[in-house]
């Protein structure tokens, strides 16, 4: 970029800093729940606020950067606000309203223990979810990166049960060497280029890497993010982790680790290796075969499962390929649509698992065996899951259908009728797995089963609002947000193709 | 493994014969070790210090910080068997 | 053959000499059971290594470093005065290393009534 | 050069009106402090523990003087007598040295704060001989890394050593016999050293280290003086627990009082350590011997190896002491990585890890200290649910354990860093992946006790008696070290660029400056 | 550890025999200077005059002699000078242990040379007590350490 457009501001310092600052006004609360619940709330707002504030910058195209102290020789710890990083900001920060609103409703409703931990290990994953949006290069991107991965291990360990442990265990195992290849690439990065910057287009460019090296130097990405990106076959942390209280899995596995791990993925192919190189040393084919299987065969393993919440952290392993396919694919379009499916997937995603948890909490069943007739009895939340469901398998009129639209369309551009073909499938495949529950839902009689009602407003009302965004997002794109043109303008600046 | 201690003891000595042969000879006035420092001190102790012993001179004036810590050595060891061997010990350890 | 034979035996004896009480009190401290026998292994060694120093300081020809007038200040009339210091400190290390070790030595027989390595190591497995 | 008549004593003087005092005023203090605390100690007690606190502050004080003194101006050159080396003693406080003291001196302030409760309750009856040995060991620590003469860090050598074994003796009852075999042991390597410095004397003539080292790089390869290098790696490693000789170190560190062990556990192995760098470095002609001849490869594959052993090893433990003796084999090793490799980015990771590992470890060992004093838990299993009966104390606990780790932003992780950098300048990957890969050794240990820590027992009911935070002045040490983890983290690059880089030896340089 | 019994004639030939033994060793302490000897030898000797009291007399009678608790406090002593000695001429304007500085008006040259004397006797005094309390501490039999 040039220098004309970029310009000092701490403001991206404070949407990092303002959950951390949290964390001990919660801390100290323990004993008044809702003084502790106002602080999560305060910080939320305040962070969306700060991060909306900036909305002017990137739609004018200037970036913002926070430069803080050198923080190894040669690299500062800098932050810089530009148009990918903000939008995974902006999902992160917006949908942490709704959560931390469900959070109140669900840890108080299902009883939870060590609600303060809980919500303080939260803000931090915050803190660490926007840091990374926003991280200038490849250093302190990956102490962000690192530090999500540690605040989320107290949260999947939450419920301190065997499964918990076992889950918890899993997680680590599979993330810890993930961070530790980021570590080896990052200082392979680091010797050959001095300061890993961010740089549209990718800074690897013309430092006279050997292709031999070039293609190892990207396993070694994919494998650090493609981890927490749930690229098959190094998915099967996140099922495990769904032990996990639901909103962590609402917003920890359906938005800030996972699409975290996709953010990674996309900053790699078009950040630091860049559309030209890849297709120099032709590894974008790989990925793009690797995200076609994930997607299909994450789809099937989704059918198999009863439990509902597994049931949807499978779909999300495979809509996150959706993300890698488009990345992968090079061409404007799919960039388009891989960003807008990084936002819409989002609502979407949350929205089933919120509808998850409205269960969970009223009526304990995790089974979806066991939902035959709950749409008579939560039917707010029912409708708001078929929404979302609609939506996943790319029905028109709801948000998903316009990210995927655009994903096949830039499929096309880069004349690969192949993936438009398992693009469909997969469509089929997500209504095959997500149309039953609804059915089961709302179809079927079910005697013995007690009158429940809707969970607390508390509940209710976020997934709706979830619902309603997705709905809105659908019928008008750039409403708002102008999620458009923002998704648009970083595929833009990356693949160089005219907005 | 007893036979790692012989095995050690064995290349101690092989190296140590071999650093024989980089050594100056036996009495060589010559060697540096006769002639770099040793010489000022011979030349120079007794008109310093008045004193014949350049011995002497050497530990308690040239080098007289080693002897300080040589006799903080000394101390510690009557500090370390003060501590060890206090009344009172047994008790309160096997408490 | 004959060359090592000179550069070693011939003219370097002492130093040999002391090499091989190096290596007594070596195996001493490394191969004995009973720790006083380890303790005076120990000081074999270090007076071995101080041996090491003297040997080398000793000059053909010279007298013991202390001035003398009829002598003068020519070097090569004085032996080296620099490793008789030194190893006057080393002395004094070694022998206030040896008082620790006693301490020690005594704690640990006060308390496990052996000075036996074997049953020493026995006590330490059983006893927790 | 001094002399005997007046005229040259008057130059004298003036060479010594020049000179900064602070080196000597490191040291001062504690050889001070080391004989009034026993001499007023044994007539009224009640002053010894103050005088301890205040000789170990004045040190501390004098040591950072003299850092920012280092940095302001270059190394300073202290003659003590004012005989110009080689004929006299110098201390000669570099970059490195004064970082080092530094280091060193308010991590023993820090432990010396913890001490003067835990000391009392654990042995009461030893209080005084014990601050009184506290003392000397870092007066013989301090004067290791200040002076510039072979000999003469012979000597403090020495009195550090006497120190440990003395407090190592301190503690349970079996302690006696680790530490006799620790003497054993580090006489060995006091005296392979002695050797070293002996051939090096008989042919240069010479104890001053820069008079050494310029005579020994005229001087070419030699087999005494490649003998000499060996027996110096061999002594050092020694003491610094290197791979094949560690064994004394576990049993040593196990059966040691908790404050013993946190005073030498974190800074008589990296002193050691430092030493050797010392030695290899500014004495030797390090790309003769570490890159020519190979020697660094030999020290670099041990180690590592010993990294592996260590941290296999500390994953068998049952005991929580043990478990940190341990992974010390494994965390020195890492400096040795850094030695070995012999490249400045590799150097720079060492001498970083010593101050980050002196950090780390000294604030675990001070956790299991206040422990097994409050719970009386000794074994890994004790430790469930211990989380939250003693939050700020296991507070410091995780931040350490995150660092021992190497997770970001603790500044374990970029000690790491600069040792995986130097690897891949050097293009060493497979050197690489075993640095990596050995933190996930680590991790195994570390998240396995702090899962255990954090959750919950089915034997909630009966909690051990005491089990809460130790008081304020035990736990102040843990919590400043807890954070100190995360500050020397982020501000690593302050410490490299200002600190390390003007403390690499001549023909080492780090890209990017 | 020792059994001893009552010997007269050992007790009497001690007698003799350990002020000479210290005269001795004062002379090897300050005829250091200009014949082999000096603090550590002469304080080793003042010690072994001691050991010879603790062997033959016993503990308990000897004590008359030198008190087991004089030994650290000898040491301390001994190291204050040394280290005093240093730092008096640190304090009047020069090095530590630069002792042309010492404040007794004397040229260099004799200023070096009673510094060399004053920390001989310092050395001497420190290893004569430590020793002693070495001796003392490692021949106290079990429960009767230093009573403090």
């Amino acid at each position: 970029m040039d220098a004309a457009m970029t310009f000092e501001s701490t403001r991206p310092l404070w949407a990092v800093l303002v959950s951390l600052i949290a964390i001990p006004l919660i801390l100290a609360s323990t004993r008044r729940p809702n003084l502790r619940e106002t602080w999560t709330l305060l910080a939320a707002l305040i962070k969306v606020g700060l991060v909306l504030s900036m909305l002017p910058w990137v739609l004018g195209g200037r970036t913002a950067v926070c430069t803080l102290w050198q923080f190894a020789p040669g690299i500062e710890l800098a932050l810089r606000v530009d148009t990918m990083g903000y939008i995974f900001a902006l999902v992160a920060s917006s949908l942490w309203v709704l959560t931390s609103f469900y959070s109140i409703g669900y840890v108080r409703g299902a009883g939870e223990h060590k609600q303060t931990r809980y919500f303080a290990t939260f803000a931090l994953c915050l803190s660490a979810t926007i840091g990374i949006a926003f991280s200038a290069n490849l250093l302190t991107f990956v102490i962000f990166f690192e530090t999500l991965t540690l605040a989320t291990y107290p949260l999947v360990l939450h419920k301190e049960t065997d499964i918990a442990k076992a889950g918890a265990r899993k997680y680590l195992c599979y993330t810890l060497p993930a961070g530790l290849c980021l570590l080896l690439v990052t200082a392979w990065c680091v010797s050959l280029t001095g300061t890993a910057e961010f740089t549209p287009g990718g800074f690897l460019q013309g430092v006279g890497l050997s292709t031999e090296s070039a293609r190892w130097m990207l396993v070694f990405f994919i494998l650090a993010v493609g981890v927490k990106a749930g690229i098959i076959p190094l998915h099967s942390w996140l099922p495990a982790a769904m032990v996990a209280p639901t909103p962590v899995s609402a917003l920890l596995h359906a938005v800030a680790v996972v699409k975290a791990g996709v953010f990674g993925v996309l900053r790699v192919t078009g950040y630091v290796f860049g559309p030209e190189m890849l297709r120099e040393i032709g590894a974008w084919t790989a990925l793009a075969w690797l995200a076609a299987f994930t997607l299909t065969v994450a789809s099937l393993l989704a059918m198999r499962q009863d439990n509902l919440k597994r049931r949807l952290a499978y779909s999300t392993v495979g809509h996150l390929s959706y993300i890698v396919l488009g990345a992968a694919l090079l061409s404007g379009t799919s960039w388009t649509g891989s960003l807008l499916h990084l936002m819409f997937h989002a609502t979407m995603k949350i929205t089933l698992f919120f509808c998850a948890g409205a269960i969970y909490v009223r009526t304990h069943k995790e089974n979806i065996s066991d939902m035959h007739g709950i749409g008579r009895q939560m039917p707010f939340t029912m409708a708001a899951f078929a929404v979302g469901s609609l939506g996943l398998a790319g029905i028109p009129g709801v948000n998903g259908f316009v990210s995927k639209w655009n994903l096949a369309v830039g499929a096309l551009h880069a004349d690969q009728v192949v993936f438009v073909v398992i693009l469909l499938i997969s469509g089929i495949l997500n209504a095959a797995y997500f149309f039953p529950i609804v059915h089961v839902a709302f179809f079927r009689k079910n005697k013995a089963f007690p009158s429940y009602g809707e969970a607390s407003p508390f509940m209710v009302v976020p997934l709706c609002l979830t619902a309603l965004l997705s709905i809105v997002l659908g019928i008008a794109p750039n409403l708002g947000v102008h999620a458009w043109d923002l998704a648009r303008g970083v595929a833009a600046a990356v693949t160089g193709a005219a907005p | 493994m007893r036979w790692v201690p012989q095995l050690t003891i064995l290349v101690t000595f092989v190296v140590l014969v071999y650093a024989g042969f980089g050594l100056p000879e036996f009495g060589d006035v010559e060697a540096p070790a006769n002639t770099h420092v040793s010489d000022h001190y011979i030349e120079h102790a007794y008109h310093d210090d008045h004193t014949p012993n350049i011995v002497t001179v050497m530990i308690a004036d040239y080098r007289s910080y080693d002897t300080l810590g040589e006799t903080v050595v000394v101390f510690t060891a009557g500090l370390a068997c003060l501590l060890l061997l206090m009344r009172g010990t047994r008790r309160e350890d096997e408490a | 053959m004959n060359d090592i034979f000179t550069t070693l035996i011939a003219e370097r004896w002492a130093y040999l000499l002391t090499v091989v009480m190096i290596i007594i009190g070596l195996h001493a401290m490394m191969m004995k059971r009973n720790l006083v026998k380890k303790l005076i292994g120990m000081n074999i060694f270090q007076g071995a290594i101080i041996l090491l120093f003297i040997v080398h300081a000793y000059k053909f020809g010279a007298s013991v470093p202390v001035h003398d007038a009829v002598l003068g200040d020519h070097p090569e009339a004085y032996m080296n005065p620099i490793p008789h210091g030194l190893m006057l400190t080393a002395i004094v290390v070694s022998v206030a290393t040896t008082g620790v070790a006693l301490a020690l030595l005594t704690l640990i027989y006060r308390r496990f009534g052996t000075i036996d390595e074997i049953e020493l190591l026995q006590k330490l497995r059983e006893e927790p | 050069m001094s002399g005997a008549h007046g005229a040259e004593a008057v130059v004298d003087h003036a060479v010594s009106m020049g000179q900064s005092h602070l080196p000597i005023l490191v040291i001062l203090p504690l050889l001070l402090g080391c004989v009034l605390v026993p001499g007023l100690g044994l007539w009224r007690r009640r002053w010894a523990y103050p005088l301890t606190l205040v000789a170990f502050a004045l040190s501390a004080y004098f040591a950072f003087r003299t850092l920012f003194a280092v940095l302001e101006g270059g190394p300073l050159h202290y003659t003590l007598a004012s005989w110009a080396p080689p004929v006299g003693i110098e201390l000669a406080v570099d970059a490195l040295g004064a970082f080092v003291a530094a280091v060193v001196s308010i991590i023993a302030l820090l432990v010396a704060v913890y001490a003067g409760e835990a000391v009392r309750r654990e042995n009461p009856v030893r209080e005084v001989p014990f601050f009184g040995m506290m003392l000397v060991l870092l007066l013989g620590l301090t004067g290791m890394v200040l002076t510039g003469d072979l000999f003469n860090l012979y000597v403090f050598f020495e009195v550090s050593s006497l120190g440990g074994y003395s407090l190592m003796a301190i503690g349970h009852k079996k302690a006696p016999i680790s530490a006799f075999r620790y003497l054993i042991m580090g006489t060995l390597g006091a005296s392979f050293y002695l050797m070293g410095v002996g051939y090096l004397y008989l042919l240069t003539g010479s104890l001053n280290m820069a008079d050494v080292a310029g005579i020994i790089s005229t001087m070419g390869l030699n087999p005494a003086l490649l003998v000499s290098l060996v027996m110096m790696v061999v002594g050092l490693g020694l003491k610094m627990a290197l791979f094949p000789m560690h064994l004394w170190l576990p049993d040593a560190y196990t059966y040691a009082s908790s404050t013993s062990t946190a005073i030498i556990a974190p800074i008589m192995t990296k002193i050691s350590a430092y030493v050797m760098i010392r030695m290899l470095f500014f004495v030797y002609d390090w790309d003769l011997f570490l890159n020519v001849h190979h020697i660094g490869d030999i020290i670099k594959w041990l180690a590592i190896a010993g990294v592996f052993v260590g941290s296999i090893m500390a994953i068998g433990q049952k005991d929580a002491k043990r478990m940190l003796a341990y992974s010390s084999v494994a965390q020195v090793a890492y400096i040795g990585v850094g030695i070995g490799m012999a490249n400045p980015l590799a150097l720079v990771g060492a001498m970083l890890h010593i101050m980050n590992h002196a950090a780390m470890k000294s604030c675990l060992f001070l956790v299991t200290g206040s422990v097994a004093m409050q719970t009386g838990a000794q074994r890994l299993k004790d430790y469930a649910g211990l989380g939250r009966r003693m939050p700020w104390t296991f507070a410091g606990f995780t931040f350490a354990a995150m660092a021992m780790v190497g997770l970001p932003p603790t500044n374990g992780f970029f000690s790491k860093w600069y040792l995986v950098l130097g690897g891949i300048e050097d293009g060493e990957w497979p050197m690489v992946g075993l640095i990596l890969a050995s933190s996930l050794l680590t991790a195994v240990y570390f998240f396995r006790l702090l899962e255990r820590v954090y959750s919950k027992v089915p034997g909630e009911e009966q909690k051990p008696a005491g089990a809460e935070d130790p008081s304020f002045r035990m736990r102040l040490p843990i919590l400043l070290l807890g954070v100190g983890v995360l500050v020397l983290g982020l501000f690593n690059a302050w410490f490299v660029s200002r600190v390390l880089s003007q403390a690499l030896p001549h023909g080492m340089s780090l890209p990017g400056f | 550890m020792i059994r001893r019994q009552e010997n007269v004639i050992l007790d009497v030939i001690t007698r003799i025999m350990v002020p000479f033994i210290q005269i001795f060793a004062f002379y090897v302490i300050f005829h250091g200077h200009y014949s082999p000897g000096g603090g550590f030898q002469g304080g080793a000797l003042l010690a072994g005059s001691v050991f010879l009291q603790r062997v033959v007399m016993g503990r308990e009678r000897s004590l008359s002699g030198f008190h087991v608790k004089l030994g650290v406090p000898f040491g301390v002593i001994g190291i204050l000078v040394y280290g005093g000695t240093g730092l008096v001429a640190q304090v009047f304007g020069g090095n530590y242990l630069q002792y042309e500085w010492l404040p007794f008006g004397l040229d260099p040259v004799w200023a070096r040379n009673t510094g060399i004397l004053l920390v001989e006797i310092g050395v001497a005094f420190a290893v004569m007590g430590i020793l002693i309390s070495i001796y003392d501490n490692l021949s106290a039999r079990e429960g009767e350490g230093e009573k403090r």
